[in-house]
Order: C-alpha cells, then structure tokens, then sequence
C-alpha cells in the first residue's frame, strides 16, 4: 500500500500533517504521539523577530470549534532555528515552517534566514491570519496583493513554498489563481474564518480582541468545498484543513482534491487525532482495495 | 516528568459539597503523577464542547489511582459533570502544569491563602504539607480560605492541618471580607505564600506578601484550549522575558499554573 | 417590560422572527407553535413563477448544522398570494414576504405584484441563495450589482424592503453600504455559507447540487461577527440570523448590534425553538432588570 | 389530523432481532394516533447531530402508548440509537406522513411487499388489514418480503397475516433474487399492492403492477431536514403538478412518504 505523496519534489511519509499554531513546534505533542509517523509537522507561524501575541482572552469555546485570536505570539526565527528545529531534526518527519510577517520584508527576511537551514522542507507563507491587524490578512484577502507578495518570496526563497489561504474571501478560486500565477509551488487552506462571540451576562466580548478565527468541525463543510473549488482552479497541490478529526474526515479532504491534510483544533480535543487519522486511511484503502493513495485525490469530481 | 495522557476514567463516587459544588471522585492511572496545584482536562459527553476542562487536583490517593476534583457548577460542561454518577466513563488529559513548590516550604513558617473555588487544590497541598517531615516539614501552616458567604466548603477538612482563619464578604462566618482583611486581622505572617483564587485576591496577596517580606506562589486561571503548552492561547504576563516565549508571556498550562508571584506582572 | 422593536416604521411585538426557507408559510409550524406570538414570519423564497428547484439529495447533516440545496423551489407569487398570505391574514403577527428571481425584471416583477397586498409588511429581498446559479448571488457578492438592483428595487416597492446579504463575501462591510447606500430599509444576514460535503464511501457529494449552503448553530460565530461588522458600518437597522437556537443566541446577536432575529435551521431541531426564544428573552430581561429591549441593541461595542 | 408535537418518549425494550437490526419499543403518546406507514424523527442526545431521523412505525400499541420501531444500524445516529436501554429518554417528533391508504384493501386481493430495512412498516399493516371486518375487510392478503441473505428478520411475525413468500438475494431462504422474481415465481396476482422497500425495487413493483393491472401505493424514502413539509429537502418527482408546490414536486415527509404509483415519476 502506497501512503506517500509527492508536494513540490518533496515526498512526505502520508498525507497527514499538522496544522499550523496548533502542535507547536511538535514538542509539545511528542507526549502522545510519535512524530516519526507524520507526514509533516507544520510549526508555529514564525516572524523575523518575537512577537508578544495578542491579550487574553486569546481562547474561546464555541459549538463544535473555537474561536482564537493567539495574535502570531512567537520567539522569533533565531529561537526558531536553534530550538525547535534542532529538536525536530531528530525525527524522521518533514518540516514546513509556517512564515509571518507585517510587510512584505519581514516576511523576506525570515524566508532568507531559513533558505539554508537543511532541515526545513518547505515553507508555509501565512497571509491569513484574521487575528493581527498587519499579520498579512491584507495579502490574504486581496488577489494582487497576494500575487506581489507571493511573487516577493519566491524570489528569495531556495525551499518551496506554500501559501496559505484565507477563506475570508468571495471567491477563493481568485486566490488560489493568483498565488499559482505567482509561482507558489502549492497552497494550503483553509485558515481560520473571522468569527465573535459575545459573552450575554458580561456584555463583553469573549475574545480580547474582539473577533478571533473559528476553527474545529463546525466549519468543515466549507473547508471542503473551499478545497474542491480551488482544486478546479488550479493545478498546483493543494493542503486541505478545517476540522478534521479522523480518517473519514481527511479522505473527504482528499477526495475534494487536496493532495494532503492537515489536523488543527482537532488535537486539542484528542491528542492522538494525527495518529488516528493515518491508521484510519490505512484501513481505509485496504477496505476499499485501493493501492496508492493518490487514487484518492481529486477522485470525486 | 511523566508523560502526559488523554485516557478514560472512572466515576467512584460524586456528591454536592455546597450550593452548586460538587465532590467528584475519579479512578484514574493519573493519580500516580498527581502533585498538589497541578490540573486535569476533563472532556464533556456533549460532542458540542470539545475543548478539556481544566480542572484543579483537590486531592489523589496515588495508591487506589484516585483523584479527587471539587468543582462549582459553572456552565454547560461543568453541569454535565455534576449528573455523572458511579460508574460513568470521563475521558480526561494530565496530568497538566506545575504543582506548587513544596521544597520552599522547608523549615518555614507556610501561609495557604485560598479564594472560592481557588479553594480545592489546597486541600491537597495542606495534607501533603502536614505529611512532611524532618528538614522537609514546616515550621508551621496557617490557612486563610474565603467564601463569598455561608456556603463554604471543605473547612472541615483543612482544620486538621494547621491554623485556620475564614474570611466571608458577607460576614456570616470568620472575618467579614476578604482574605487580605482575614491575615490583617489575625496578623498572620509567614515566610512563604501559596495561593489560589481570583486575580484581584491574587493581587492583594502579592502586595501583601511584599509588605510581610514572604514569597508568595500563585496559581493562576486563563482560558485554555490545548491545555498542554501547544496553542498559546492561556498566557499570563511576566516581568521578564519568558525563556519559551522569548517574549514577556508565559504559558499558564505548562509553565504555571502555580508562578512565583516576583516573576508575574499582575 | 417592552420588547417591541422597530424596523422602517413597522413595530414588530417582539424581536423573534422566523428565518426564510426554514418555517414554510408559516402554516406547517402552525401544529408546534401559535404564530401570534411570532415578530415576524417570514415566508420561503418567492418567484414570479413557479419554481421546481434542484434535484435530491437537497439536504445534509454536517456537525453542529446542515447543507441544503432547495433550489427556492415555490409555487409562484400568484398561489403564495392566494394561499399563503391568505392563511397568515388571520394571525396578528407581521409577515415579511422573502423574494426571489433570476433577473432584476423578475424581483422587481413579484415586488410590484406584493405592493398592494396588505397582509405584506416587509419584502427581504434573497440576492444570496447560494443554490441557484441564477438565484440572486450574483447581486449578493458584488457590492455594484447590489447598489444596482437595491436601487432598482426600491424605486418600485411600495413595501419598506429588506436586502438579504450573503456571508460569502471579503467584505460584509462593503455590502451592508452599498445596500444602504441605495436606500435599502433595513438589511438581514446571514444567509447560508456554501459548504460541501462527500461521502467518502460512495464517493459522491452528499447534496445533489454538489455544494449546498451551510446553517445552524456551526456558523454562528462567523453571523455574529457579521452582524457586528455591518451594525458598525451602516444605520439601517439589521436582522440578525445563522444558528440561533435560544435566547442566549439571540441575545447574543442583538448585543452585536441586531435589532430583529431569525431562528432558521434549529426550528428542525426544536419546533418550539421560537417561542422558547421569545420566553427565554423575557426571562433574561427581567432577571437583567432591562425595561426595553432596545437597551440591548448594539450594547456590547 | 391530530397536531404534531416533539416531545420524549421513554424506551420501554430494545434488543436485536437480526445482524444489526434493533427491535425498540417506545412508550409515548404519539402511539395514541400511529397509523401503518406513518413514521416518527428520532433526536439523538448526541449534540453534534441535530436533525431527526425519520423511523417508520413498524406497529403500535395504542392503549399501551407503545411504538414498537424496527431498524437498521446504518450511521452516528441509529448507532447512537442501538445502545439505549429500558429507561433511557428519547425525543421523538411525530406523527409523521400519511400512511398506507387502508380503504382501498376492502375487498380486494392485497399484495404486501417489503424489502430490506423497508420491511418494518408492513408489519403493522398486514397486522391492521387482518384485523378488518367485514366490508373493510380484503379479500385476501398475500406478502413477499425480500432480504440480501439469511440475516432476515419479522418473518415469524408477518406468517399469521397471510400467505408469506420470501425473496433473497443469495437464494438462502425461498426465491433466489428480488420480490418481483418471487411474484413471479409464484404467480401471485392482486389488486392493489403495498410497497416498501429501495428505489429500484420501488420501480420494479410499479412495473409489475402495471403488468397484473393492480393499484400499487409505494412508500418512498429521502433525506429530510424537517419532517414536517417545512423546508421542502424531501421531494419525489410526480407526474402532475403538485397540488402544494404547484410544480411536479411532492413532500415525502407530508404529502407521503406513501404514494399512488400512478402518481409518480419514479
Ligand atoms: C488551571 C485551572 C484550574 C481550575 N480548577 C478548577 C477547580 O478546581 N474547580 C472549579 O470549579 N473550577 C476550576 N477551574 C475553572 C474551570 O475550568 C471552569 O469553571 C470550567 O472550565 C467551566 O466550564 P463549563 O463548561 O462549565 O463553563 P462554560 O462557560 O460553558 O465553558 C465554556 C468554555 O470556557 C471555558 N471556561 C469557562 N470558565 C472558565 C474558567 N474560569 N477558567 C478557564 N476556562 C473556563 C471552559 O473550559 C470551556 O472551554 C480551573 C481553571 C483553570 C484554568
Ligand atoms: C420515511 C422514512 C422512514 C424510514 N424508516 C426506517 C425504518 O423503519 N427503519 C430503518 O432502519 N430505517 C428507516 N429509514 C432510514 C433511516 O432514516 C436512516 O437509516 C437513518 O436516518 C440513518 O441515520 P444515522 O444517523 O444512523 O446515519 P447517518 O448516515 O449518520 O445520518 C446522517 C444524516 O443522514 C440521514 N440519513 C442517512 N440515511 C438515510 C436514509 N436512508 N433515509 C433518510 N435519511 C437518511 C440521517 O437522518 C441524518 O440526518 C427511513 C427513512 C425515511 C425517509
Ligand atoms: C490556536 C490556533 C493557532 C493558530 N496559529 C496559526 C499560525 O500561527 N499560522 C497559521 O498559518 N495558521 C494558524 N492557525 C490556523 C490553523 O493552522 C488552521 O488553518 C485552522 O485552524 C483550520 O484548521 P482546524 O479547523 O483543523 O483547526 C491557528 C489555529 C489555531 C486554532
Ligand atoms: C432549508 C433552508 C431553506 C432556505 N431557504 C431560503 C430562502 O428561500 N430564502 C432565503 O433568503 N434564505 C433561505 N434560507 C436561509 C435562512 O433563511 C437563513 O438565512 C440561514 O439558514 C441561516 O440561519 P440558520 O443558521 O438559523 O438556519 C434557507 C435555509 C434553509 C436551511
Ligand atoms: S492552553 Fe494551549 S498553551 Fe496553554
Ligand atoms: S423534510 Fe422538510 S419538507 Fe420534508
């Protein structure tokens, strides 16, 4: 049985990774599962220099997901590389670096820093995050900036690169046009989507920052049409999200077109969740008779 | 350190201690890693609320793998607790945090400052107290709870293990006020502090410690979803650079929740 | 204690309404619940003509919600007349009639044809049914097209009207503006969010129509925010939909600036979902000492 | 018509009658108004899942309040619904549809037809038309029941109300092949037949009526959001326009899910 894919030149393991800003560095969750058996861990969303995040309350409880406005909080590239990449570099399991910035030369700088660092695989450009006002959402959320920017990188960049959508858009088709025009070697999506929630006998807002990103199964649906539509839109690979839970949840994914996955907020609620959803597709394909993983991507049309 | 878990345990026994708070006794392998301050996850039945729990470590019998939570009914996740008899399955994640620091109490004059439902977790750290020692053990343990009125809960059990002094907003039982009010009244100094309870007590107890010269170890409480250091989301703010954050946060979850009160800005 | 509000000079008794496509005509429900005790009904999707709508499956269950793809199937504005109005005629609650149409002419041809009906309080106009290819989204996604068919719309409706914004869109902030700018009364949001979903062991969509639009307690967050971001960006008063189950939701949407609600999905899950959400207003407002329920209106800024 | 209501039933049984098919007994005051072909929407306590799951009344006991449902384990939801015991509350929401139109059995040659999990509801029927007296009476009942293999289930129930034949996929028990090869097999004529079962056979059947010059009344099946004709997810195509929808659309939920063949664009 086939499990591994293919991304930009690079081959990962299975199609299973793990969703930026929700496994830290792996670190964290080495406790429960064994990195070694991902296909990717995809870290913390990392700036040229620390950043202190947001104010609490950053969290929220929403139904069937959360809302989170974490605010890019992170130790900066140096700390980066020399922490947590050090202790990944132990694991035989690709490594995407989520990227951030608030200009177009931040997100350079740390694009350049990490060209040389060998353990790095790919990197994830993140211009969608609804939670910091210059946190690259303006990239996100507009087709020309998106191109620009992505443009921009490509440039300085020797690792391949991945952008990361944002669904808070009319059309996501456009975007993934735009970030492909552009020369991104695949996309990734969907990022979280802007919600609130107002806590009625407070009369406050549940998140300090008022609206945060929803995130979790409630919105799975629109994850995966987000994914189907930009499968139809362009040719390059697509990594799907947004509330995957298990195996079923991934092949939906796969199936919609996305080449890989990733689990977010679904490890919060159960650690394994990652480990889980590669032994569930394995029973899967085997069930269902199929060989190579890739039969699956893109096959419901 | 033991490794954390997401596993499943076991209803023993649950009953109401006071108006809306609950005694729940868990069977659980966790127990084994319980130290006092530290916290568990617990994980609702209801598939709409999928984030743990956080829930303080009132006290663990390491030896029949139980813990034990004592709980105010707060919201839809912590009513559904309260209708889990014996025998019900609970899926639970720990052991999570940092306990509070037992070591410092050696030999020194120990003040526990408990605040509400900040109140539980020092059950368990007064028993362990009262257990130590030689070198380890105490010159002495006052214990200073507050309650917002009658409806206490736990005395009866603290009392075994040092001086007790009770603080209710409304007066009804012990010093009318808070806990500040409480240690004033009775003069209470010590050495070390350890407390748990709402952050503008947490507040009063750094300023307080500050005057009686203690050093003071507060637990605190922020809104988690990971509740294993991953996400970032429960951060309190520190005086100095955090050594994981590298930025003046540090995560309540795994850094804390018990912090030396000197390294907070409050 | 009042818990009357007013929206274009009409004064609903409450603010509870009944959100379109999820209620009938009203007389379905009428088995659960005593419409008198309703704001506000308002009636499915109406043409000018009879519309058969889109093949079955037409509805999904996902987490914490569901997809429909309907396809604003109706009877036409002629048996909706007869029948319908005639059936709602009888109960002292406000009707709003929801329209629908492929083109400006067929809008403007049913809102023509209901200026004259008494029974008719309101007209929401649905330019954001995302089942339909020529259902209104068009009008709904683009800010222009929907200054434009606003415009048009108001210069023949007699009736104060309602533009129903779609949340698949960069920028609800835009729309809300553009809708007032053309002299729309009042707006309401959030119609359905399109979302997909694939069985992954027949390997085909769910819903017929491939895609469908996402309701129910999942989006809510996403509704809230917007109904927060349009109340800050316009002052024509807003229905506040997507989720609302109880009170607690509905208090939630008029504290972000809401001064009506629709339940829509959850009526599926509870019939009485609308009654209790009008009981359960009450009870908040009286244990929350608020004498009229416009202090509640757009109190958490 | 008796209102509609959403209210909770308790479960007074439930055990398995075959591979994954539970056999459960309700005990609720929708009993008081069941009529065969009718179905109830099931609640799950699961709070992710909020839809009803529409459940045929396989029979009823009316002085009783019993609704005896019949089903297959097929998802979250009947999952859910398999591991209730005596007790456990449900929320049902009924009476749903129009059932099987009894009158037109008076005096004729009836033929009952079920296949599969679409089996369930003409138990209750059979038993309902055998109760009949005199010019309500049929002239006689015969039913053919189709399942994939030896797994079958009611059989022992269904033989007191007629003559019974089998149909199975495999050929394990009577007919090998579907109900219209055991018809067949068995030259079994009549004037009106009922039906439930999957679509193709469906279709089959109203050949097969078509052929022998019998009525047939077909129970159809589609996915439904409210159950009540509220939101129009159920439609079957009809063959003229509707009398509600004023296209060629009926609601399964309400305007069915039983049907006059002659009706429909199958
Ligand atoms: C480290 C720590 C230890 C705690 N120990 C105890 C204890 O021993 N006894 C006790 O009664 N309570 C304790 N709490 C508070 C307890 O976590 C909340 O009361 C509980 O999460 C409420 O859940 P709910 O579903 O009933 O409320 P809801 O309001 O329905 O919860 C919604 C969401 O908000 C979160 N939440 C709500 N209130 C709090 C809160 N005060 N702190 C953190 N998250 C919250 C919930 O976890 C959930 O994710 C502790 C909190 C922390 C952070
Ligand atoms: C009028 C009518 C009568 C029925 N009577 C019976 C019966 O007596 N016994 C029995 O075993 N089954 C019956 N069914 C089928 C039964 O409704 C489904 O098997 C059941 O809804 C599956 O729910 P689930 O949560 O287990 O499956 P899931 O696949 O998890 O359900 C997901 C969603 O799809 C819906 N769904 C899934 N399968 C069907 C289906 N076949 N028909 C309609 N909705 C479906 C569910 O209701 C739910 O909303 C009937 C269906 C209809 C329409
Ligand atoms: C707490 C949290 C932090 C996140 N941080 C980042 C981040 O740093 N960079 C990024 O690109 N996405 C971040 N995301 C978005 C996730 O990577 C993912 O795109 C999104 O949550 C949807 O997937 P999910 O529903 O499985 O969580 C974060 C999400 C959460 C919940
Ligand atoms: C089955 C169904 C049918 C709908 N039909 C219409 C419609 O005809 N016109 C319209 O403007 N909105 C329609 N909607 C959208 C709802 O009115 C509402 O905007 C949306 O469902 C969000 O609210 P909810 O989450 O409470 O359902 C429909 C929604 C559903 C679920
Ligand atoms: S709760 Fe996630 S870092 Fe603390
Ligand atoms: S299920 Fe809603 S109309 Fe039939």
């Amino acid at each position: 049985m086939k499990t591994s894919v293919n991304i930009a030149g690079v081959e990962f393991k299975n199609p299973v990774m793990t969703a930026s800003g929700t496994f830290g560095s792996g670190m964290e969750y080495s406790e429960f599962v064994d990195l070694n058996r991902l296909g990717a861990v995809v870290t913390k969303g990392v700036a040229n220099v620390p950043w202190p995040g947001n104010p609490t309350p950053r969290v929220a409880e929403v139904y069937g997901g959360m809302l989170n406005a974490i605010g890019l909080q992170n130790p900066g590239v140096d700390v980066m590389i020399e922490r947590d990449l050090k202790f990944l570099k132990d694991f035989d399991t690709k490594v995407i670096v989520n990227v951030c910035g608030k200009s177009v030369q931040d997100y350079v700088d740390v694009v350049e820093r990490l060209s040389d660092e060998d353990s790095v695989d790919m990197l994830e450009i993140n211009v969608s995050c609804p939670n910091v006002k210059e946190g690259g959402i303006a990239f996100g959320q507009n087709a020309d900036a998106l191109y620009d920017i992505t443009k921009e990188i490509k440039k300085h960049s020797k690792k391949p690169i991945i952008m990361k959508l944002s669904p808070n858009v009319t059309s996501i088709s456009d975007m993934a046009k735009a970030a492909e025009a552009a020369g991104s070697d695949a996309i990734s999506l969907i990022n979280t989507i802007t919600g609130m929630k107002i806590d009625i006998y407070r009369k406050t807002f549940a998140i300090a920052n008022r609206t945060g990103g929803l995130s979790g199964p409630a919105i799975k649906p629109i994850a995966v049409r987000m994914v189907y539509e930009a499968a139809h839109a362009v040719n390059i690979p697509i990594i799907g999200m947004g509330g995957i839970a298990n195996a079923e949840d991934a092949i939906e994914f796969l199936l919609a077109g996305a080449t890989a996955i990733a689990v977010g907020a679904m490890n919060f609620h159960d650690p394994y969740a990652t480990i889980n959803t590669i032994e569930g597709i394995e029973r899967y394909m085997s069930e269902q008779k199929i060989d190579d993983i890739n039969e699956l991507i893109g096959a419901v049309k | 350190m033991p490794k954390k878990k997401k596993i499943t345990a076991e209803v023993v026994s649950q009953h109401m201690l006071s108006n809306d708070i609950m005694d729940l006794r868990l069977r659980t392998c966790l127990a084994e890693d319980a130290n006092p301050g530290q916290f568990i996850g617990v994980y609702t039945h209801n598939r709409s609320t999928l984030l743990p729990r956080p829930i303080s470590i009132c006290e663990y019998d390491k030896n029949e793998q139980i813990l034990r939570l004592v709980y105010r009914i707060a919201g839809s996740g912590t009513a559904e607790f309260a209708l889990y008899g014996q025998g019900e399955s609970v899926d639970v994640l720990g052991i999570l945090g940092n306990g509070f620091p037992l070591d410092k109490a050696a030999g020194k004059r120990v003040l526990i400052i408990g605040g509400g439902i900040g109140v539980p977790p020092l059950l368990g750290l007064a028993k362990e107290l009262k257990g130590k020692e030689g070198n380890d053990a105490a010159e002495s343990v006052t214990m200073v709870m507050g309650y917002r009125n009658s409806d206490t809960f736990l005395l009866d059990e603290f009392k075994n293990n040092g001086e007790l002094f009770i603080a209710t907003e409304d007066g009804s039982v012990g010093t009318k006020g808070n806990v500040i009010d409480a240690c004033k009244e009775n003069n209470i100094t010590a050495d070390v502090i350890y407390a748990c309870g709402p952050m503008p007590m947490l507040r009063g107890i750094a300023a307080y410690a500050k005057e009686i010269s203690a050093k003071a170890y507060l637990s605190l409480e922020e809104r988690m979803a990971c509740g294993v250091g991953a996400c970032l989301g429960c951060v309190c703010k520190t005086k100095n650079v955090d050594e994981h954050s590298h930025v003046n946060n540090a995560r309540i979850c795994t850094d804390g929740p018990v912090f030396d009160a000197d390294d907070l800005e409050l």
